[in-house]
């Protein structure tokens, strides 16, 4: 195998990871967008649909239908679980606190998510039916998996259909509107609580989605899938921008492709000084940096206060 | 300057003797050695278990409290130990060590424990065994194979070491698999994966195998290997070490590597029993790993009772390692407790585990001086997804 | 004005007395064996939570900055501690084993605060969300290579093997010396935190732009902060791994730092007492949950949440329990609950019965 | 003008993305002067501020405090060299009590240090106490000793005004900088807050450069007044030359003396070209 070949193989190893991370940030920035909270539970919501998907799979199938059309109950759950857990913990905590104990809040709904399933699945590993089987797509010595492409057509799929909801729709516009300022908008007339369990609902089905591509690469589910999962997503959209739809997509690939070059060329780079162990540290070190020039991610609006 | 300052800076100096001087009383020292290591009396026999029953290694600690539960059944059934039940005072650590030595503590506290099982992960078996050989309370670690933690004393395992998989897994591949190229990849943050990896990288350059490439990941739950596994393929490599978990090597590692066209052979040890399959089958093919028994060893009767008698009570699920071995512990403790004499005590139950014969599941072993078992090794190969069994290796005499 | 029924000298005779006694009752159920080696442990973690969660509630609650990378600089002064006392062994240098321990974690802590200087400068230019996840990367960048330094795992220094837990740490923190560095660390915290530089750290916290304004050096204040709780943390660290004897990476990740900024938030941001009182609880409650066995987690993470429902702002609040104050509104039922207000200025009110001559703020009209 | 001025400045400008937010601007600013500078909302007149505290960076021009050079210095130096501010809209420490509001400002008048925190040292007592004392009567000018003890945020909203002027004050400033002091006073709080004005510049000796919307309260106390528009000065001199410049009066023209609007729709006469993004840089 050439030596670029060999590169390109990595970017599509990249592409492979990236896309799904870039998936869950979109969730992820969807509600940090309108209401500035980091949603720790997010990876958990990821978590929930995937449970989902395994036990509705064989359901569906039962009754003839495709396996992927498990994506719709579990959109379905997490939207609500979503929901549920918007009115029951984050929106009194919003009213009474401030935003470091709705972080708190949502840490500790995680971390109730992640025991909660495991209460309920117990804590064994358990693999996920195949969805669907998308051929390998071959180039000469190229082999490219075919679910990364699904993966990342879907990913800007989402990421256009909520850019236009989010511009063009009413409720977008409601939604941008509760973002920049909560009071203004309830005095014109918007429904602020409304608004923000919509921001929520279709944060979490998204999430439904991402375990959907989630699933198709890695067929197995556990209950603390989404830890890892939603800090490397949080990344992302911190690294793309929080609180931007495009910057999700961005940071995704962006964290994805870092890993995977990394992990392929460190060793090689620094001649077996740092290895591909570093390749999580190496990740956050990019970050840091990238923070450090560009204080708002990639393609994160700037904030400046007025003086 | 002043008087007052100076009375300050005076008091503080004496606060500073003070502290020296408190060291000496025994009340604040942390390592008094339980004077609670009492026969236990009564009608039952309590024994004391600390596994990993939450957080990222929940899967593991979760396995092996089946396993001591289902021991601990099958001997109450029987009628238990001298006719007395065991009871089991089970503790979950949430794979951190504070909690592990809180939850050994306040069994070491508990005159009724007569003997510990578990911790289940290296680390915070790590933080118990000094607490082991401190309190005097015998602990038998299931699966924790870290070649660093210090057995022994009070502390003792049923596992094999890191060490001695790689050691094996290196011999099979150049004596049995008679292959040169080889190539090994594990997870640095896993004591486990990079123990056993680092042991078989070194002796497979021993075995006058060529490590052609030698690859890491961050942690030993990642779920996209694809980078390391393109370069292995690409060093052409011919087989391919990667300690894992059955629950990262059946999903990812396995699938990953077939996909980017890698045919050689995939090997790993003991941790891949229970492996999770998932999509072809025949991708399975030409994985082996290292294990303690064979399941479908018809001529060990213990094997196939343990696993009839699993699946009987988890809903027809298969047994995995560290049910076998945790299911093994209970059976060590059982031989000890025979052994050591009417009402035996901690230190009596210590001394008949030390150096002990022991048969069951998991394989004929005596546990050497360091207490960890010297046992034969069963290597096993995927055929059509069902693990089968290839050939023993014993034990070197060294 | 209202006026202090307890002077500021008995205030301070009263907190000694206080500590003292707390002291006391450590030393009778320690010494008459009421506490065996498990009541003795959680003590320990008590206080080893205790100092990290003041010193964070430093830079989390009064500062106002969100790190999530403290337990990062714990294991920096953990494995400095631990090596260092393994190298005195190691070297053979004849040492009273409270001296070494006291040597070690001091060494650790500095060592910790020097890696806090280091990354405060940089990141904290960033702020709310940003400098969260810029710390948490600092945690994680300290955790793999912690994983990857070979002296840092087994038995250590040079017969170590990187990955494997760093073990065979003497085991020599004695609770009696701990409780009185936790003491201490607290004094020093309250007394830091009731002084100029505590004033204007929360004059930062309140409005950044304002404080500069008012000639505040925000930079330098920031990472000051950052530094002091770099640095216990650092201490917390060093005695962590001289209690549990072992170390092992995984503890500098973002998930235990997440656990300290919890125990600041439940007991209220600012306020040192509240976090003294939630470090404690919640170090206890997943022992006191044991009873729910498989379901312990559960239900440590349901009362988490049904607590930040009901209580968003901590336990306390910004609000500090103040013994004196107790005793004056016990005692002379003229003391004033509520708005805790410096110690200080109550000393302060007293005496400024009379009136000088409006020449504050020496103006500069004055000079030229 | 024979003394050293207080203030000098001279062609300072600065330029955000290609908008020239202020342009050539000078000024002197002598002991004990109070000193105006009007304009039309989006003229850049709270960007001098800025300009003058270090907190934007001058793209060219320079000014001195006192002989000293500023520019280039940060915020808190400058501060320390003797210029304080207020803001227009209104920044206190809202947590913290009046007393520690005006405390913080103290914080360089302090000489104890760390140890002496820690340690509590009979020189923290003395100069905590001495501090104590002089923000007491600090606030007494102010009429606002009695709320000592009360948190900042609950104050009404002309205290926290003379709040703001207080803390500024107690930086021990020789220039003192007011950004629309005025701003949604009521008649009468307003009348309490010139008196103030006139208190300190006479007790203090301090020179004064105020921005106010209320043509009334610039008129009754300022010597001097600068008008800026589009970030240019159009005219400068005494109050009553001012009232009757013709370029003032075309700045202003078709709005209300306050000039609310007055960016807006003035035609700017010879002022350069501006866009409404001048108006984010000049909030």
């Amino acid at each position: 195998m050439s030596g670029f070949v060999m590169f390109i193989s990595q970017i599509f190893n990249g592409l492979k990871i990236g896309s799904v991370y870039a998936l869950v940030a979109l969730g992820y920035t969807m509600v940090y967008g309108i209401i500035r909270l980091l949603n720790f539970a997010h990876g958990d919501f990821i978590m929930i649909g995937a449970y989902t998907l395994m036990l509705s799979i064989p359901a569906l199938a039962a009754m003839g239908m495709p396996a992927w059309t498990a994506v719709i109950p579990a959109t379905l759950v997490c939207a609500l679980v979503g929901v549920l857990v918007e009115r029951l913990a984050y929106k009194p905590v919003r009213e009474k606190g401030n935003s470091m104990t709705a972080l708190i809040t949502a840490i500790a709904m995680s971390l109730l998510l992640e025991n909660g399933s495991q209460a309920i699945f117990g804590a064994d590993y358990k693999t996920v039916p195949t969805i669907v089987s998308i051929p390998t797509l071959t180039i000469g010595q190229l082999k490219i998996d075919g679910a990364t492409i699904v993966s990342i057509v879907l990913g800007v799929v989402m990421m256009v259909a909520m850019q236009l909801y989010v511009k063009r729709t009413k409720q977008g516009k409601a939604m941008r509107a509760v973002s920049e300022d909560k009071e203004a908008s309830l005095l014109m007339g918007i429904n602020v609580n409304g608004t923000i369990t919509l921001t929520f609902a279709i944060g979490s089905g998204l999430a439904a989605i991402a375990a959907l591509m989630y699933c198709v690469s890695y067929p197995q589910v556990s209950p603390t899938m989404g830890m890892m999962l939603g800090l490397k997503a949080f990344v992302a959209a911190v690294l793309g921008g929080i609180g931007s739809i495009p910057g999700a997509m961005v940071g995704g690939l962006a964290i994805g492709l870092i890993e995977s070059l990394t992990k392929a060329y460190i060793g090689t780079i620094t001649g077996g000084v740092i290895t591909s162990a570093f390749s999580d540290a190496i990740v956050f070190a990019i970050l840091i940096i990238v923070l450090l020039v560009r204080p708002s991610g990639l393609m994160g609006e700037p904030e400046t206060e007025k003086v | 300057m002043n008087a007052t300052f100076f009375g300050k800076a005076t008091a503080i100096a004496a606060a500073a003797t003070m502290m020296m001087s408190m060291a000496a009383c025994s009340g604040g020292s942390m390592d008094d050695s339980g004077s609670s290591a009492g026969a236990a009396s009564g009608n039952t026999i309590t024994l004391g278990s600390i596994t990993t029953n939450s957080g990222t290694a929940a899967a593991y600690g979760e396995a092996e409290l089946k396993g001591f539960k289902l021991a601990i059944s099958e001997i109450n059934a029987k009628g238990g130990l001298n006719g007395k039940k065991i009871k089991l005072e089970s503790m979950d650590d949430k794979g951190d060590a504070t909690e592990a030595s809180n939850a050994f503590n306040k069994l070491a506290g508990d005159s009724n424990v007569l003997a510990v099982l578990g911790p289940t992960i290296s680390s915070t078996t790590a933080a118990v065994a000094p607490l082991a050989d401190q309190s005097k309370l015998p602990a038998i670690a299931p699966a924790a194979t870290s070649d660093s933690i210090a057995t022994g004393g009070y502390l003792f395992r049923t596992c094999f070491k890191d060490s001695y998989q790689g050691e094996i897994a290196a011999k099979f591949a150049a004596e049995t698999l008679k292959v040169k190229k080889v190539a090994v990849l594990y997870g640095t943050g896993d004591p486990y994966s990079s123990g056993v990896g680092k042991a078989f990288a070194a002796a497979a350059k021993k075995n006058g195998l060529d490590v052609v490439d030698e690859e890491n990941s961050s942690s030993a739950d990642d779920t996209e290997y694809s980078s390391q596994l393109q370069k292995i393929q690409a060093s052409g490599a011919e087989f391919l070490y990667a300690p894992y978990y059955y629950s990262v090597a059946g999903p990812y590692i396995i699938p990953q590597a077939r996909a980017l066209g890698y045919k050689g052979y995939v090997m790993g040890p003991d941790g891949y029993d229970g492996l999770k399959l998932t999509g072809d089958k025949s991708q399975y093919d030409k994985v082996l790993y290292t294990t303690h028994y064979s399941p479908d060893d018809t001529s060990n009767t213990k094997v196939q009772d343990f696993i009839k008698s699993y699946e009987k009570a988890n809903n027809n699920q298969e047994p995995n390692t560290f049910t076998a071995l945790a299911y093994d512990s209970v059976y060590m403790f059982k031989q000890a407790y025979d052994k050591a004499g009417k009402n035996p005590t901690r230190e009596q139950v210590r001394n008949a585990i030390a150096g002990m014969s022991f048969s069951g599941v998991t394989g004929k072993f005596t546990l050497d001086k360091k207490g960890s078992p010297n046992k034969s090794v069963i290597v096993l190969e995927l055929k059509d997804g069902k693990p089968t069994y290839r050939t023993t290796i014993q034990p070197s005499t060294k | 004005m209202k006026k202090s029924a307890l002077s500021m000298k008995q205030s301070y005779i009263v907190c000694a007395v206080g500590i003292a006694v707390l002291f006391g009752l450590l030393m009778a159920i320690c010494e008459s064996g009421a506490a065996n080696t498990y009541i003795k442990g959680i003590l320990m973690t008590c206080c080893i939570a205790v100092i990290m969660t003041t010193s964070l509630n430093l830079t989390v609650g009064v500062l106002g900055q969100l790190t999530l990378g403290c337990c990062g600089f714990e294991m920096i002064g953990a494995y400095s501690a631990a090596l260092l006392s393994k190298l005195i062994v190691a070297k053979g240098i004849a040492m009273d084993p409270t001296a070494r321990f006291l040597l070690t974690i001091f060494v650790g802590a500095v060592i910790a605060c020097i890696f806090g200087i280091l990354v405060g400068i940089p990141a904290l230019r960033l702020h709310g969300d940003y400098l969260a996840i810029i710390t948490l990367g600092f945690g994680e960048i300290i955790r793999v290579v912690l994983q990857n330094i070979p002296a840092a795992g087994g038995v250590g220094l040079d017969k170590g093997q990187a990955g494997q837990a760093l073990i065979g740490i003497d085991r020599i923190a004695n609770l009696y010396v701990v409780f009185w560095i936790t003491v201490v660390t607290v004094v020093l915290l309250f007394m830091f935190a009731r002084s100029r530089y505590g004033r204007a750290v929360k004059a930062i916290r309140d409005d950044e732009i304002a404080a500069s304004a008012s000639g505040l050096n925000v930079t330098y204040l920031k990472v000051l902060v950052f530094a002091i709780s770099a640095f216990f943390a650092g201490l917390a660290g060093g005695i962590y791994a001289q209690y549990m004897g072992s170390l092992t990476p995984a503890y500098a990740g973002w998930l235990q730092s997440t656990n300290y900024v919890i125990m600041v938030v439940f007991g209220g941001m600012g306020s040192l007492t509240g976090s003294i009182l939630s470090a404690i609880v919640l170090t206890i409650l997943p022992e006191a949950l044991r009873a729910f066995s498989d379901y312990r987690m559960l239900a440590y993470s349901v009362v988490l949440v049904v607590f930040m429902i009901f209580r968003p702002q901590g336990i306390f609040g910004s609000w500090e329990f103040s013994l004196p104050k107790l005793i004056n509104r016990i005692v002379y039922r003229n003391g004033r609950g509520g708005a805790a207000k410096a110690a200080i200025a109550a000393e302060g009110a007293g005496t400024a019965g009379t009136t000088a001559a409006a020449k504050s703020a020496e103006p500069a009209g004055k000079e030229a | 003008m024979a003394e050293q001025p207080i203030l000098r400045a001279e062609h300072l400008g600065i330029t955000f993305g290609g908008l020239r937010a202020v342009d050539d601007f000078n000024m002197t600013i002598n002991k004990g002067e109070l000193v105006g500078l009007i304009g039309p909302n989006g003229a850049g007149k709270t960007t001098v501020f800025n300009l003058l505290t270090g907190v934007y960076k001058p793209t060219d021009g320079e000014f001195w405090l006192d002989g000293e050079k500023m520019n280039g210095k940060k915020t808190y130096q400058v501060v320390r060299a003797g210029i304080a501010r207020t803001f227009q809209n209104i920044r206190l420490f809202k947590q913290m009590t009046v007393e520690e509001n005006v405390l913080v400002a103290f914080n360089e008048s302090f000489s104890y240090h760390m140890g002496g925190a820690i340690f509590r040292t009979p020189r923290f007592w003395r100069e905590e106490r001495e501090m104590h004392r002089k923000a007491i009567d600090l606030l007494r000018i102010f009429k606002l000793e009695g709320l000592a003890q009360t948190q900042a945020a609950n104050l009404p909203y002309g205290a926290q005004r003379k709040l703001e002027i207080a803390r500024a004050l107690a930086t021990g400033m020789k220039l003192l900088l007011l950004d629309e002091p005025a701003a949604g006073m009521n008649p009468t709080e307003t009348e309490d807050l010139l008196e103030c004005i006139n208190t300190i510049r006479d007790r203090f000796g301090i020179a004064i450069l105020l921005i106010e919307h209320d043509m009334s309260l610039v008129m009754n106390v300022c010597q001097r007044i600068q008008v800026l528009d589009y970030g240019r000065t159009i005219a400068s001199g005494l109050p009553e030359e001012i009232a009757h410049n013709p370029k003032v009066i075309s700045a202003y023209l078709g709005s209300d003396e306050d000039g609310d609007d007055a960016g807006e729709t003035a035609d700017g006469g010879d002022a350069t070209a501006a866009t409404d993004g001048k108006e984010e840089h000049d909030a």
